[in-house]
């Protein structure tokens, strides 16, 4: 619904009684602290409970799939880790393994393990953003601080890896930029050991705690159906009880070689698919993403880095889509290239984009404070939403 | 199924609509379709027991100059295969049937696809932009799109 | 102290920005007017007044929680426990306008959004400061030559204090950004007009 | 044991100044409490001084960070730079604001935060006015805080305040009742609802004890006092929005809840209303539950009958025909005093004065730490959940506990 | 109205219990931090390691500057603008400004160059007042006189080489 025809409607004749009673049109708007970035949401509520809810997007739409029509691939790569900067590692990850197989490039197995390393070690520290900002928005402080502490050196690591903190830039078409040494290793097991032994009391402190229960259990409940009809991927969907994770059903960059387990909602707090479902499996996830960084770890063996690709990089004529397991969902870069150095056209799809539709869907007749429960557990980041 | 078995069994239920087989030499492979029947082989595609599509997991429009595809993506959970089709309209007024009733999740894709490329889709439940502001003039993923010098007061060289 | 000290126009902020003593732990630099009076001839009984007010907004700006991009995940770092922004008295985000001295624009602003940060802007009471963080917001950055949708610098329509180049900046650049605006800030003259006089003084403005 | 500014008033001053006795009583009256309320003002400052610098703090060392520390010493100055910025912002009023409304709210909150302050007793002696229905007054006058909010909401206009004031009636309604229950508890085990005879009330023997040094508190005395102890706290929480019924003024759902529109120093009024009302919830908390001043450090034990005003008025009494300039009447003032205090029994009053206050102050504290504590741990209640706990939870049990305390006090009194 | 479950008391206790306890512990885990060791690096006076491969701002060696422009190129956003005085290894580089209003950090201009003279070094702070400011000069500033001086020794080289090969053609 565009903002223009966003009518006020009259309450229906049978509430017309002495106490005249309206409905209000609320602008959860492109600033609101619980709205994960500038995510606009039009709300008409009657008192506390929300009759209807129209999110906006747009307001950080950068241009992305124009810039890359208009820059060769190996310039375009940067700009696709600021699609998902809470998942940048996955983002480039994608991109270039839809360049390699369009043009038939090799990577090594050392260059393939590093990125398998760096893209969980990418998806644990996104997942402690989502699980602080989730506390955050139900109005526990303290669980974002202690969230931010283990990236913090999750961040130290990848920033050791790849040299920057935040948007890493460190896989490359053919393989990875930097190569590991022992001392990052070192450090990588080191963050292992933390992590396990931080995850019981992050669970001790909200995960288990009964005001976050109340708050989370059979909360914007999504039905298996409901879920796969809105285009739902991810741990949003691994909540609704469909056992589907790229990594294991379409592996890529060797992921069929490392043993984990994909985690789904099974309702143990409350109903399959509600929020607290959605916030449980982000939180087993990083368990498993510590197992297989430490499989990865042990099993890497020695080689180069970043097979030689020429500096004017022509792709054949053709079209691929290779889809990837970000943190928040499926995300790929659907590559039309038409044999000159720059890509005719480069679809990408962000998984928040698709988990974000269903907003209007389940946000009917619930509390204001269940909206931001629910906006919090489908965990969107907008730099994917508008692109 | 791979692409080729569900092509052979779309190719004897609607015949001519669906365009014959190409196997392209590098990356993915994908059903030619004429825009009118779209919307019936998609009922089918998702409906069929052998096929069972019920995961529409992208569409987008790609400008080749002289005509716009569209492409949509599909994917069966069951079955765990994929298809890809594509439908060719006219440079000058793309038109296709919206797709939201088949899939909800097309609601949205298709908003975008609109305020991206300018493809129209016919009885699509609220058809607007939805990235760009309301009175953004312009399609910018055309080939001949020009950038606005200047949009309510901003510069933007 | 001669009247014709009060002729000569005072030094601007930024000239006195650059005196400003660098080390931002030393108090006195708040009270460097005191330390200056002789040589400036400033009127004994308006400098303390002009430091105590300088003193206190630079040591309590409270920024508003308004991240639109990447840099807000780096603004959320330095607000969190390794870089702590609330040892310098400036943790405490406020999420209205209406309660915030600093607006901090982390991440790119594209012209949908433009006209709700100006709004922003206008919503926050006078003594307020913009930061502009991260290259998209000084000069359109990554997306400066290409992106049609993206405002090239938000300097086009807000007043900018402080710019932290970076893409995304470290959190030790913001922290270095808000100890330049606090040296700002203690440069600033709240009470006193450009020639020294003080606002509330009868005297006629020549 | 009457009031020690009214004592003050008629021994001391009233025949020191012959002329004073020529104006109407009720002007030196009037004086004589102005200067006792002005102390108690100023530890109402100081109680948001303490608050906002102890919040901060505490937050930080609870989330592994420092809090401030860089504005002066370990970052003391830094709630007076806060006062200082927010006196000097703009003050803004949003023009669609009802002016009226949006103006007189934050005094009438800061007059509710205040109010209770008159009866709250620090110590034994020192209290501003040992009024009689003290716990009735106090529970009486926390509607003006709920009024001053509801201004607050509907005033600015805006929709997130008003949410902001509705929520907080609906949270209003629904933990008054309960609050009031846990007091009649008391009311019933002590048999008044004075301040001073509650606390005297739990010095008294009990279990054969004569002096039961911390088991003579209410919360020892009956278990009815020791759910109602808890069930208090947990009501005082949501009378001050705090920690897990923060709904009014929740930052993630309604931007800032009912002081979206405040700028300044009307912010600034809100902020203080708030860490005042937290000291008054704790310091009624520790009186009435945890024995006011019979705490953990044991009191000296001064003569029976010793009254320091008695003795010092006798004493001024004694000198003051002889005093005629009003030099030496000043000097008689203070050797009189002096000779009271350095007596034996003064000193030894003074200590059991002082540390009566620290027992209170220290058991506030400690409470007041633990809201801090609570705040930041638990994530906040729904608005429905917060009325079910507090109507269906406290209210049953609160009933529970009075029917308990009723039969205890008809079977076995103390 | 709904049926209330058969065990709805039970289901009451447990829920009240449950929150009792639960409350409790979230509480052990906060008091164990409150005492803990905090992780919060007092930044301006303990300055932070920083690894070598950290790209933060550029750093140039002019004199192996082969003034070959493929960092400018390879750039995309174009903000690395080159003026220099005669071409090819022999050319002396006057104005090299990194705009950091477009940069992005992404490090490709320092892959790109052929020699490694161009590199981004640990230094991340760059704090500006203005805009304009925002502009880091990483060549030497060379006055008029010394940039004529290098041209006359440029054309002073050309016609020797010219005269050299000249004679060169006769000998063979």
């Amino acid at each position: 619904m565009s903002e223009a025809n966003v009518t006020e409607t009259a309450p229906p004749a049978s509430r017309r009684d002495s106490l005249r009673t309206e409905e209000m049109l609320l602008n959860m708007g492109p600033q609101h602290p619980s709205t994960h970035g500038v995510l606009r949401l039009v709300v008409r509520t009657d008192g506390e409970m929300v009759r209807e809810s129209w999110p906006q997007i747009g307001f950080l739409h950068r241009c992305f799939e124009k810039i890359a029509e208009s820059l060769p691939y190996a310039q375009a790569l940067p700009y696709a880790d600021r699609m998902d900067y809470l998942g940048s590692v996955n983002n480039g990850l994608a991109f270039c393994l839809g360049v390699e197989k369009l043009g038939a490039i090799e990577v090594s197995e050392r260059a393939a393990h590093l990125r398998v390393i760096a893209a969980e070690l990418n998806r644990i520290a996104s997942h402690l953003i989502a699980f602080g900002t989730y506390a955050l928005d139900l109005g526990a402080f303290t669980p974002f601080i202690y969230g931010f502490r283990e990236r913090e050196m999750a961040v130290s690591i990848l920033e050791k890896l790849s040299g920057g903190r935040l948007l890493y830039h460190y896989p490359r078409i053919g393989g990875v930029a930097n190569d590991l040494t022992p001392e990052i290793a070192s450090d990588i097991r080191a963050f292992l050991v933390q992590m396990r032994k931080v995850w019981p009391e992050y669970n001790a402190l909200l995960s288990d705690n009964q005001i976050f229960v109340k708050r989370t259990a059979n909360v914007g409940v999504v039905t298996r159906e409901q879920a796969i009809a809105w285009g739902f991927t991810g741990p949003c969907l691994r909540a609704s009880g469909v056992r589907f994770d790229l990594r294991k059903d379409q592996p890529y960059s060797l992921y069929e070689r490392f043993a984990f387990d994909v985690p789904i909602g099974e309702g143990t707090k409350g109903t399959t698919g509600d929020c607290w479902d959605r916030y449980w499996v982000r939180m087993v996830e990083i368990l498993e993403s510590c197992r297989i960084v430490e499989q990865a770890l042990d099993g890497i063996p020695e080689g180069p880095v970043l097979t030689k690709v020429p500096r004017v990089l022509k792709l054949p004529k053709g079209e691929v889509y290779v889809p990837c397991e970000n943190p928040r969902g499926e995300l790929g870069f659907y590559i039309v290239s038409d044999g000159d150095p720059k890509a005719l056209r480069i679809k990408s799809r962000g998984p928040s984009f698709c988990n974000l539709s269903i907003v209007n869907e389940i946000c009917r007749d619930v509390l204001l404070a269940d909206v931001v429960a629910i906006l919090g557990s489908i965990d969107i980041v907008l730099g994917e939403v508008d692109r | 199924m791979n692409p080729r078995e569900i092509h052979t069994l779309l190719k004897e239920r609607f015949g001519e609509a669906v365009r014959d087989w190409t196997e392209p030499e590098v990356g993915d492979s994908s059903l030619d379709l004429d825009s009118g029947s779209l919307h019936d082989v998609c009922v089918l595609l998702r409906d069929d027991s052998a096929l069972r599509f019920d995961f529409l997991r992208l569409v987008s429009a790609v400008d080749r100059t002289d005509r716009i595809e569209c492409v949509y993506h599909l994917w069966s959970y069951e079955l765990a295969h994929s298809a890809a089709l594509r439908v060719e309209l006219d440079r000058s007024d793309p038109r296709v049937a919206s797709l939201s009733d088949v899939w909800p999740t097309a609601e949205w894709h298709e908003r975008e696809a609109y305020d991206m490329m300018g493809v129209v889709f016919e009885n699509h439940p609220h058809l607007h932009r939805i990235l760009l502001p309301e009175d953004w003039e312009g399609y910018p993923l055309r080939k001949d799109y020009v950038a606005p010098r200047e949009y309510n007061g901003l510069t933007n060289e | 102290m001669g009247t014709e000290i009060l002729k000569t126009p005072a030094p601007t902020a930024e000239e006195l920005l650059g005196r400003a003593v660098q080390d931002p732990r030393d108090l006195t630099r708040y009270l460097y007017y005191l330390r200056n009076v002789r040589a400036e001839g400033l009127s004994v009984a308006v400098a303390p007044l002009d430091a105590a007010i300088n003193w206190s907004r630079a040591s309590s700006i409270w920024p508003l929680t308004f991240g639109i991009a990447c840099c807000a995940i780096e603004m959320m770092a330095t607000g969190a426990a390794k870089y702590d922004l609330d040892r310098f008295g400036a943790g405490a985000f406020r999420p209205t306008p209406r309660q915030a001295d600093l607006m901090i624009v982390a991440g790119t602003v594209t012209h949908k959004m433009a006209p709700r940060v100006r709004r922003l802007y206008d919503q926050m009471p006078e003594p307020k400061f913009v930061m502009a963080m991260g290259a998209c917001t000084i000069g359109g950055g990554p997306y400066s030559r290409l992106g049609y949708h993206v405002v090239k610098g938000i300097d086009r329509f807000l007043p900018v204090d402080v710019c932290v180049p970076g893409c995304p900046p470290r959190p030790e650049a913001l922290i270095d950004a808000l100890m330049y605006l606090q040296r700002k800030i203690a440069a600033d003259r709240p009470v006193t007009d450009r020639y020294l006089r003080p606002f509330f003084s009868k005297e006629k403005r020549r | 044991m009457d009031d020690i500014i009214l004592q003050f008033h008629t021994s001391a001053v009233a025949v020191l100044w012959p002329l004073l006795s020529k104006v109407p009583t009720w002007i030196t009256y009037a004086v004589a409490y102005s200067v006792g309320g002005c102390v108690v003002l100023g530890w109402i400052a100081l109680m948001a001084i303490v608050g906002t610098y102890g919040e901060r703090r505490i937050a930080g060392f609870i989330q592994v960070r420092y809090g401030p520390n860089r504005v002066g010493p370990q970052g003391i100055f830094q709630p007076l730079a806060d006062g200082i910025k927010l006196l000097c912002k703009e003050d803004t009023v949003p023009n669609v604001a009802n002016r009226a409304l949006f103006f007189v709210a934050p005094v009438l909150v800061l007059l509710g935060a205040m109010i209770p302050f008159a009866v709250l007793p620090f110590s034994e002696r020192i209290v501003l006015t040992n009024m009689e229905l003290a716990l009735y007054y106090v529970l009486a006058f926390q509607a003006i805080e709920v009024i001053g909010i509801l201004m607050a909401g509907w005033g600015p206009g805006s929709k997130w305040s008003l949410y902001g004031g509705m929520r907080l009636a609906a949270q209003m309604l629904s933990y008054e009742i309960p609050l009031g229950l846990c007091a009649l508890v008391i009311i019933l085990l002590s048999g008044s609802l004075n301040l001073g005879e509650i606390a005297r009330w739990q010095a008294g023997p009990f279990l054969g004890m004569e002096h039961p040094w911390i088991f003579g508190w209410a919360v020892f005395r009956s278990p009815a006092a020791l759910i109602a102890f808890f069930m208090f706290y947990v009501g005082g929480l949501a009378a001050t929005k705090r920690a897990p019924f923060d709904l009014p003024e929740a930052e993630s759902e309604l931007v800032a809840g009912y002081h979206t529109e405040y700028a300044g120093i009307r912010f600034a009024f809100f902020f203080m209303a708030e860490y005042a009302a937290m000291y008054v919830v704790c310091a009624m908390s520790a009186i009435l539950f945890l024995g006011g001043w019979h705490g953990p450090i044991p009191r000296p034990e001064t003569a029976e009958g010793f009254e320091f005003m008695k003795t010092w008025s006798d004493l001024i009494q004694a000198g003051a025909p002889g005093a005629a300039t009003f030099v030496d009447r000043c000097t008689l003032f203070v050797s009189s005093l002096w000779s009271v205090v350095s007596s034996n029994d003064g000193i030894r009053l003074i200590a059991r004065e002082a540390i009566g206050a620290a027992n209170v102050v220290g058991k506030s504290f400690f409470l007041y730490f633990v809201m801090i504590w609570a705040r930041w741990t638990f994530p906040r209640i729904r608005i429905d959940q917060v009325m079910h706990l507090c109507l269906k939870v406290l209210l049953p049990i609160g009933l529970g506990c009075v029917i308990w305390a009723a039969v205890q006090v008809v079977l076995f009194p103390h | 109205m709904t049926r209330r479950p058969k065990n709805a008391f039970r289901l009451y206790c447990t829920d009240v219990w449950a929150g009792i306890y639960t409350t409790c512990v979230g509480l052990g885990v906060t008091i164990r931090y409150l005492f803990g060791k905090n992780v919060t690096m007092l930044y301006p006076e303990v300055r932070p390691e920083i690894p070598p491969t950290h790209r933060g701002l550029h750093a140039l060696d002019e004199s192996k500057c082969i003034l070959c422009r493929l960092c400018a190129t390879n750039c995309p956003v174009g903000c690395i603008a080159i003026e220099s005085a005669g071409k090819g290894k022999t050319g002396m580089v006057t104005r090299y400004d990194v705009d950091y209003s477009q940069c992005l950090f992404c490090n490709l201009c320092a892959e790109a160059c052929p020699t490694k003279c161009l590199r981004l070094t640990e230094a991340y702070s760059m704090i500006r007042g203005r805009r304009e400011d925002c502009v880091l000069r990483l060549a030497r500033p060379k006055s008029q006189s010394e940039i004529d001086e290098h041209m006359v020794k440029l054309a002073r080289r050309e016609a020797e080489k010219k005269a050299a090969s000249k004679e060169a053609p006769e000998t063979p």
